[in-house]
């Protein structure tokens, strides 16, 4: 049976706008609005959407690195959304986060050694000697050579440093990896490469992955369900075959067919969305879709369509369903 | 807009506030006692202790800074210690010489710096460059005073074309916003040349040329105001240089103004004076920033919205 | 999986800023960045001149030779006792001078530790803590930039009463502002870069993610700053003594040395060469030195 | 008698000239315009302008006569006073001078509103003086008009010098309906007296324009019609403007600088244009005779002899003459040749002797003040070099303005650098202010108190100018110079350059230089 | 058959660093034909960008720029100044990556679009308003008075690259050049632009160079692909022969290492090893290290780029020996 790892329940992220004299607050980009989900042991959830739609926010808040507006992380029966600073240090050893970028990832500072070893000098464990050592494993698990200990960031390639940024994450054995677009600033030839990796490492280190990615055909490939975001609110969620084979959401749906397919042989129709996606200070009331909907009804300008279950295990925020 | 305008008025109060009480602190430490300053040497002690507190020096530090204070938000600014005048008149007086100065110093500084900056940047690692640059590192390096007295020596003196300090006239000027110029301008070339360097690796520039724009119309129509814009956030701190500079340039040439009333009256511990040119020489500048903030919201479209 | 073999190409856009071990490398940076090495040997002399100053020196330079005046009180020009000539009260130029250099770079480099001291400790803090910290710590900051700084010295100097330690104490301690203002520039942009957050993720305190994180890469604006500030500094000190509130006789310093001689360059210009000179030397020695180093290590600036 | 009359002045043949105007520069701006507030050599020069007093000295001499008194008469017990005023004197504003107009300012001066540095001249020496300040009488009792051109002043004792004091700025004729008009104040930079000159317009710290007074009570003065006087802190941008002819001469209190000095005595072509005054003052290093290692006679002796004042000499580019004694040549009382014992010549072994003998063989450690010209510096850094040889190390202080007055009177430092110029010609001016004990620390700087001394002083002091109190005078000296309380440096001796189409330009041997007597020729 | 509007041949370029000279370029050949769209694909630092601007001349000063570059005929690498000049922004246009550092900051919107017009076209400033007015409307912007007074950063990215295309399109250029124009934004804005670029192209009949490092994008867009490897085209072809029969193990593996959007998810089979950096150069194929078919000729010599047919040319050692018909390309 499936045994949850990790539960987000609720979880708001607002940042305040400033604006006038006193910089008082004048309202908020709810950059994460209400998402709910569960991630189970081993599992990899892939988290879609436009750019700016809370994707990165979900995944920095989960690991308090942004503090929650509001909602629950529940890990471990403990709800890390209230925890003392002090008591989340233990389980920030068990949750990691690799980044996109491979060039500002790395401090350009230190030996690729040092930066490895950090994690560990930071929870003191081990010895020096067991550091080193613990640090060739996972650089060799992680297809570099032992020897790159001695060099700087910069002299290696972005996916070596991709590479490289996984290994730092997993020196504490976490359980639960968050993977933050970790493939989008790659070449094609690199990316395939890095996720063979990630899966590879999710197998022999039973790990589970929260995998964000603006590339739909990525996230097909490496999760088992996805989540698919707008505007910092959970518009439908599924199962990955599921998603693709039957997409509810008339957003899913644009976004699907908006993705330039590389077979020409297979063209497709194609839906393509009116306008911009607008701003997220000042999202449209009612579903937060209906200005750009192929398919808005009256009813989306006024009410919010709450998350239901439309199918076996598939999940959807439209007025449609 | 307006709201900005607000908090920055508001911002600059703070700053204010702040100078107010960090001259008060001063002028409170300096050492020596002002009544004796006033009376001479030679007064008895009784005139002494009544002159004190007359003047109100034998209250207690805050009361006497809220008093200040309370005097400052009514324009008075006191009498002159050493020589019994006003100091709103003693000020205003020569803060005309002042601002004339400092304003024709500035003008030589855009009017050397920013096309030295151009020529640079367009000539970037050039022989035209390589001289340019060195000559406004010379610049840069200069001790104002010493090219003062050289200016007066050689020019003035030997050559007589231009009067031996003084002020009043145009000829008066001249050489001590030079002097005042002339280091200030290789801080506005090297300033110029970096930002003009930059946006002409923008992308933009790209661009212009690939519509077909020639070299002179890419530098200035599309460079040329991108380039100046961090030349006229310097603008703004250059007034604390300049009023800072003056205080030389002015003793070199013997020019009455805000730098050689500073002067004499640290000499003479003349504190209200003390109090008031430095206060006012800080006014000065956080207004000029002040300025030199619209200025920049005229000049980049971009801030204007955030 | 996968059998990538892994080769350690260098990526073309090399960030060169660290990592320079080997000497070719070295050779290259001063090959390209020229002002570096005119600066740091002009530096460089400085500094063995203040080391070695008593072997350099001829005479003492406070000694008052009754064979460096002339019977009215003119100083004597450069003759072979001394090279350099006399000074308005009979001691020895050239000795002066070289003994003016361990002065100027004192002060030039004490003060400037002070200002990067307490400028790289606020604009940390500010950039780091942000909110009210840094609300506080800018309005600060802007008041001390509102100031005319060389006037503001100079009354605190006239305060604390001229010497050598209160004039580097004063230009030090007033002088942090800028440096803040580019530390925290510096912190607020290195504290958003992804090994930050990592570092954060990964449960390291704040002191660790400050001065293992952050302050290795703000060293290099720090230290392009403080080698302009050195060469500002060296000048300012002269300002003061040449209004008289610097460097009290009978020690020597650059800035003591010109303002005896403006007092009598027209019979004496011997008495404003040697130290002007010096005095140039140094300023520009550290502005080259400094905007070389800006060249090389800030990336902003287009080459 | 006249107050005024030709100058005497050296090579200047050509014609006069009626009217004119002349530029000359000044080394600072005046301190004050109000002679009530005046104390200083700098604005003692244009209060005089300005204003009359009731004497004044001849020109060239320490003779007092009559200024804007016709005549006065001092009664045989030296107690009463009485000036007779010129008739029909008029203020610059058209108001006429009566007695009044100095009862007014003796007010004034006593008004410790005003806070006057004067005050303590007259109080409490004028009868009802002290009265009149403390505020229990509205008029002072000694002080009466029985007409309006008679002025009557009585006083507790005889006072050899009352005559001089009242010759100071501080006691000239104000028109008190003006001065109350403005205020205090305002009365400080806008001057209206009855003087030869008038104020045209005064930008502090840059310029002063005078203007002749065309009414003013001495027939055919001032000569010229105008005097621009700038403030040009840059000696030798004085110097170049000179010789640029800009400016008519420097002087009137307008030091000629170090390096320009040594080129006007270079160059023929200004040699012949210096003119030279000794003047009366005397340039000394007061030692703290209270605090060790200063309170010890044999120190003290011992840096006395230490000091090279031939180099200081040599250093004011012989523009001084060296002394050993308090008074100044030209002062009554001054002795040309001392006896050896209290002469203390240069010379370093010995003053190591006597260092030695002092119980500091090794030498010790001290500060010293002074004021933080160029020169006083140049000075200080000689002596320091000096003292140094017998094993002295001297830390200089130099400070300015009233830091270095309040310094001094603080009695913290060993050493004070400093210089006295007589207020009036008289020995007592020298040794009763300087080195009473009463005057601890006010003028005392050396912190002497000898009780012998002091009482010589106070018998001294009742004498009538003339030999007899000259000889008293002298004896006092010399028992303060086996104190050896000072270490007296040089006598300085005042050089203008007066350019040769200037006539009627003197250097006056107490303060007042005679603006009003200088025309120029045809040139 | 027509003459291609612009020919590249063998296009080699270099730049100064260092004191030595790296080639990014070495021996690029490309014929564009009028009315023609042709991809340009290849990984990031092969050359793409490169390849485009020394079309338009635009690169920095330490570039060495040798072949030709004829367009309609006259050799573009030996036109005066002045002549290229009047070929920028009118004959050829670009469109860059980056709108939003692409366009002036400080400039208003319509001034930009009009710049094209103002130096190539005398026309009166009312007349460049309305025209430029006009292409707003063209490129689908809603408010274009409005939009005419505003300022770059007040759009949004879509927008943004609808103004960069409106200049781009201002004088009727017979060629554009398109670098990643979409690869800033979002899937579902680039379709858009997409589109509206695809559009524009037909209806005015102008050749498109659209360079991608997306295959997707080159399947939608374009009749004809090149696939570019380390400063060389590897292989040309029409853009349905080159999915469905790539010649060359680079394209082969640049598309197996793809994850599909249909059917299983297989394991990805990624291309070993990295891009070689500029100063590392393979000496023989710059392929050989990462290809999985490379022979002991491979690392020595490096293939000639010929047609093997009238759609395909390659540039391998393995179609030696399979090429259709023998021509050799234009070397
Ligand atoms: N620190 C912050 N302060 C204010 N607003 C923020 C902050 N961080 C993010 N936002 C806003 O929150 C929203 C969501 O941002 P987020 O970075 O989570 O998007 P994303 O889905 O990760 O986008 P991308 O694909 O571009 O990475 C955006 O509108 C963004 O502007
Ligand atoms: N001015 C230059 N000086 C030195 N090298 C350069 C210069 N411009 C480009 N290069 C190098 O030339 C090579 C090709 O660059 P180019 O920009 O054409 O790549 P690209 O294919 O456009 O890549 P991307 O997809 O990242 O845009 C790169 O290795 C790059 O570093
Ligand atoms: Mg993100
Ligand atoms: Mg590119």
């Amino acid at each position: 049976m499936t045994e949850a790892l990790l539960q987000v329940k609720n979880l708001k992220k607002y940042f305040p706008i400033k604006k006038g004299i006193l910089q008082q607050t004048v309202g908020h980009v709810k950059a994460v609005d209400n998402v709910s989900f569960t991630v189970n042991k081993g599992e990899t959830i892939g988290i879609v959407g436009e750019s700016g739609c809370g994707k990165s926010t979900t995944g920095k808040t989960i690991l308090r690195l942004l503090e929650p507006t509001d909602g629950e992380i529940i890990y471990k029966n403990e709800n890390l959304a209230s925890l003392s600073a002090s008591k989340l240090k233990e389980y920030r050893k068990e949750m990691q986060i690799v980044f996109q970028d491979p060039f500002s990832s790395l401090n350009p500072r230190y030996r690729i050694g040092r930066i490895l070893e950090r994690p560990m000098e930071i929870h003191n464990l081990y010895t020096k000697k067991e550091r080193k050592q613990k640090v060739a494993e996972i650089l060799q698990k992680c297809g570099m050579d032992p020897s790159a200990v001695n060099k700087f960031p910069h002299e290696f390639s972005g996916g070596q440093r991709q590479r490289i940024g996984i290994a730092r994450a997993l020196t504490l054995n976490p359980n639960l990896l968050i993977l933050d677009e970790p493939v989008s600033a790659l070449d094609v030839s690199i990316q395939s490469q890095i996720i063979n990796l990630l899966e590879d490492l999710q197998d022999e280190m039973d790990l589970t992955y929260l995998f964000i990615s603006h590339d739909l055909s990525v996230v097909r490939h490496i999760s088992d369900r996805i989540l698919v975001m707008y505007l910092g609110q959970m518009f439908e969620m599924s199962e990955t075959m599921a998603l693709f084979k039957e997409p509810l959401h008339p957003y899913t749906r644009a976004l699907l067919s908006a993705i330039p397919v590389h077979n020409p042989t297979e063209k497709r129709e194609r839906i393509v969305l009116k306008g911009d996606l607008p701003s997220p200070s000042n999202p449209p009331g009612g579903c937060v879709f209906h200005t750009r909907c192929p398919s808005a009804m009256d009813i989306c300008k006024q009410v919010k369509p709450d998350w239901k279950q439309a199918k076996d295990g598939h999940f959807v925020a439209c007025h449609l369903y | 807009m307006a709201a900005y305008l607000v908090r920055r008025i508001l911002g600059a109060f703070i700053v204010l506030i702040g100078i107010s009480i960090i001259t008060f602190i001063i002028a409170y430490a300096v050492p020596g006692d002002p009544v004796r300053t006033v009376v001479g040497e030679k007064a008895s002690p009784e005139v002494v202790e009544q002159v004190r507190h007359t003047m109100g020096l034998d209250r207690p530090v805050y009361v006497q800074y809220f008093s200040y204070l309370n005097r400052l938000a009514h324009g008075d600014l006191g009498f002159s210690y050493y020589n019994n005048q006003p100091v709103t008149h003693l000020i205003s007086e020569r803060f005309g010489a002042t601002a004339v100065l400092a304003l024709s110093g500035w003008a030589v500084e855009i009017i050397i710096g920013i096309p030295l900056g151009l020529l640079t940047a367009v000539y970037n690692r050039k022989i035209t460059d390589y001289i340019l640059s060195s000559l406004a590192i010379i610049g840069i390096s200069l001790p104002t005073f010493w090219l003062g007295m050289w200016f007066i020596y050689n020019i003035s003196y030997k050559m007589g074309i231009l009067p031996i300090g003084g002020s009043g006239d145009i000829k008066n000027l001249i050489l001590p916003s030079l002097t005042l110029g002339i280091v200030g301008a290789a801080y506005y070339q090297r300033l110029v040349k970096t930002s003009m360097l930059e946006v002409f690796s923008q992308d933009y520039i790209r661009t212009a040329h690939a519509n077909g724009a020639s070299s002179l119309r890419v530098t200035f129509r599309h460079g040329f105001r991108n380039g100046v814009i961090p030349a006229v956030t310097y603008a703004g701190m250059d007034i604390a240089f300049l009023m800072g500079g003056v205080v030389i340039t002015e003793t070199v040439f013997n020019y009455p103004g805000i730098g050689q009333l500073a002067m004499q009256s640290i000499q003479h511990l003349d504190v209200p004076v003390i109090m008031a040119t430095v206060l006012l020489s800080a006014i000065c500048v956080v207004v000029m920033n002040f300025i030199v903030d619209i200025l920049y919201f005229l000049i980049d479209p971009r801030i204007s919205i955030s | 999986m996968d059998t990538s073999q892994i080769q350690t190409t260098n990526v073309s856009t090399v960030n060169n800023r660290t990592g320079l071990k080997s000497r070719n490398k070295v050779f290259k940076v001063l090959r390209t960045y020229p002002m570096i090495l005119v600066g740091g040997l002009m530096v460089f002399t400085l500094l063995l001149i203040a080391i070695f100053a008593p072997l350099i020196a001829t005479h003492n330079p406070i000694t008052q030779y009754p064979t460096g005046i002339s019977d009215i009180g003119a100083p004597k020009g450069p003759n072979s006792e001394f090279i350099f000539g006399a000074d308005s009260i009979g001691r020895d130029v050239f000795s002066r001078v070289i003994y003016g250099t361990r002065v100027s770079l004192e002060v030039g480099i004490f003060a400037s530790l002070i200002s990067l001291f307490i400028g790289v400790t606020l604009g940390v803090v500010s950039g780091y803590f942000g909110k009210w910290v840094d609300m506080v710590i800018m309005r600060i900051t802007d008041t001390m930039l509102a100031f005319p700084f060389l006037l503001f010295v100079i009354a605190l100097v006239a305060v604390l009463k001229p010497s050598i330690t209160n004039v580097f104490i004063a230009i030090g301690v007033l002088g942090w502002a800028m440096m803040t203002r580019i530390v925290r520039g510096e912190v607020l942009k290195v504290k958003e870069l992804e090994y930050v957050q990592s570092a954060k993720a990964l449960g390291a305190s704040n002191f660790v993610i400050i001065f293992k994180e952050i302050l290795p890469n703000v060293v290099a604006p720090v230290i392009v700053m403080g080698t302009l500030l050195v060469g500002q500094n060296i000048m300012l000190e002269a300002a003061l003594s040449f209004l008289g509130i610097g460097i009290q006789p009978p020690t020597a310093s650059w800035g003591n040395m010109l303002q005896d001689g403006m007092n009598t360059y027209q019979i004496a210009p011997w008495l404003i060469y040697l130290p002007g000179f010096a005095l140039l030397w140094a300023t520009l020695g550290f502005n080259l030195l400094g905007d070389g180093l800006r060249d090389w290590l800030d990336p902003t600036v287009g080459n | 008698t006249g107050t005024d009359s030709k100058g005497t002045t050296k090579g200047n043949d050509g014609e006069a000239v009626k009217g004119g105007k002349i530029n000359i520069d000044m080394s600072a701006d005046f301190s004050h315009l109000d002679p009530a507030m005046c104390y200083d050599f700098g604005c003692y020069e244009v209060v005089t302008q300005f204003y009359n007093m009731l004497v004044t000295y001849e020109p060239d001499s320490t003779k007092l006569v009559g200024s804007a008194a016709e005549e006065f008469n001092i009664s045989d017990d030296g107690l009463t006073y009485t000036f007779k005023l010129k008739k029909g004197v008029k203020f610059h504003n058209g108001t006429e001078m009566t007695a009044q107009s100095f009862i007014d300012e003796f007010k004034r001066i006593l008004d410790p509103e005003v806070g006057s540095p004067g005050k303590g001249f007259i109080d409490p020496l004028v009868i009802g003086s002290t009265d009149f300040s403390e505020g229990k009488a509205k008029e002072i009792s000694g002080i009466t008009a029985p007409d309006p051109y008679t002025l009557v002043i009585k006083i507790t004792e005889p006072q050899g010098t009352f005559l001089n004091v009242l010759a100071m700025p501080f006691f000239p004729a104000i028109d008190k309906q003006y001065v109350d008009s403005i205020g205090n104040k305002e009365f400080d930079h806008k001057p209206m007296g009855t003087g030869p000159w008038k104020l045209k317009s005064y930008n502090t710290g840059k310029d002063m324009v005078l203007e002749k007074n065309a009414d003013y009570f001495v027939a055919g003065f001032p000569k010229l019609d105008e005097i621009t006087i700038t403030f040009e802190k840059n000696a030798q941008s004085s110097a170049l403007k000179f010789k640029q002819g800009d400016t008519a001469f420097i002087g009137w209190n307008q030091l000629i600088g170090s390096s320009d000095f040594i080129q006007f005595q270079q160059d023929s072509k200004y040699k012949d244009l210096l003119q030279s005054q000794t003047l009366v003052s005397t340039y000394y290093l007061a030692l703290n005779n209270q605090v060790k290692p200063f309170d010890n006679k044999l120190v003290r002796q011992a840096v006395n002899m230490a000091i090279d004042k031939e180099k200081l000499v040599k250093l004011n580019n012989g523009r001084a003459t060296a002394t050993n004694q308090i008074l100044p040549p030209d002062m009554p009382g001054y002795q040309k040749d001392l006896p050896a014992e209290v002469d203390y010549k240069f010379n370093k072994e010995k003053a190591k002797e006597l260092l030695k003998e002092a119980g500091f063989a090794d030498g010790f450690k001290t500060t010293m003040l002074t004021t933080s010209s160029d020169q006083a510096t140049k000075e200080a850094q000689s002596i320091q070099s000096d003292l140094k040889e017998i094993g002295i190390d001297v830390e200089i202080r130099p400070l300015s303005g009233s830091s270095y007055s309040d310094g001094a009177r603080s009695l913290k430092y060993g050493m004070v650098s400093t210089a006295w110029f007589q207020d009036y010609p008289d020995p007592s001016n020298f040794l009763d202010v300087l080195l009473n004990g009463s005057e601890v620390p006010a003028n005392n700087w050396a912190a002497y108190n000898n009780p012998v001394v002091n009482d010589m002083l106070k018998k001294a002091s009742t004498l009538s100018p003339g030999q007899e109190r000259w000889a008293a005078f002298s004896e006092i000296q010399l028992e303060v110079l086996k104190d050896a309380p000072w270490v007296p440096l040089y006598t300085p001796v005042r050089y203008a350059i007066v350019q040769p189409w200037l006539k009627g330009f003197y250097q006056h041997p107490v303060w007042m230089d005679p603006l009003q007597n200088i025309s120029v020729t045809k040139h | 058959m027509e003459k291609p509007l612009l020919d590249i041949s063998n296009l080699k370029v270099s730049f100064k660093s260092d004191g030595t000279y790296l080639n990014a370029l070495s021996g690029v050949n490309l014929s564009i034909y009028p009315g023609e769209s042709v991809a340009l694909v290849g990984e990031s630092g092969c050359g793409k960008s490169v390849t485009s601007l020394s079309i338009m001349r635009l690169l920095k000063a330490n570039a060495k720029v040798e072949g030709q570059i004829s367009f309609n005929g006259k050799n573009l690498l030996s036109l005066g100044t002045k002549e290229m000049r009047k070929i920028r922004g009118q004959d050829v246009s670009m469109i860059f990556q980056e709108p939003m550092s692409a366009l002036n900051p400080v400039i208003r919107i319509g001034d930009q679009i009009g710049e094209p017009l103002f130096l190539h076209e005398k026309l009166t400033k009312r007349q460049i308003k309305t025209r430029v007015l006009e292409l707003l409307r063209l490129v689908g912007i809603a408010r274009p008075e409005e939009i005419y007074r505003e300022y770059i950063h007040q759009l949004s990215g879509g927008m943004r690259q609808r103004v960069m295309i409106a200049m781009a399109m201002a004088c009727k250029p017979k060629l554009i050049i398109a670098d990643e124009p979409t690869t800033a934004l979002d899937v579902t804005v680039q379709a858009q632009i997409l589109d509206l670029l695809r559009n524009l192209q037909k209806e005015n009949n102008m050749a498109l160079l659209l360079i991608t490092h997306d295959l997707g994008v080159v399947s939608e867009m374009c009749e004809r692909a090149a696939v570019m490897y380390a400063g060389k085209i590897v292989e040309e072809s029409t853009v349905d022969t080159l999915f469905n029969d790539p010649r060359h193990p680079y394209t082969k593996g640049l598309i197996s290492s793809i994850p599909k959007l249909e059917g299983e998810r297989n394991r990805l089979k990624p291309i070993p090893g990295n891009v070689p950096s500029l100063a590392n150069m393979p000496q023989g194929c710059r392929f050989a290290p990462r290809c999985e078919f490379a022979m002991e000729q491979c690392i020595h010599q490096e293939p000639s780029y010929m047609a093997i047919n009238k759609k395909t040319s390659v540039g391998c050692w393995l179609e030696r020996g399979n090429n259709d018909d023998r021509s050799t390309a234009t070397s």
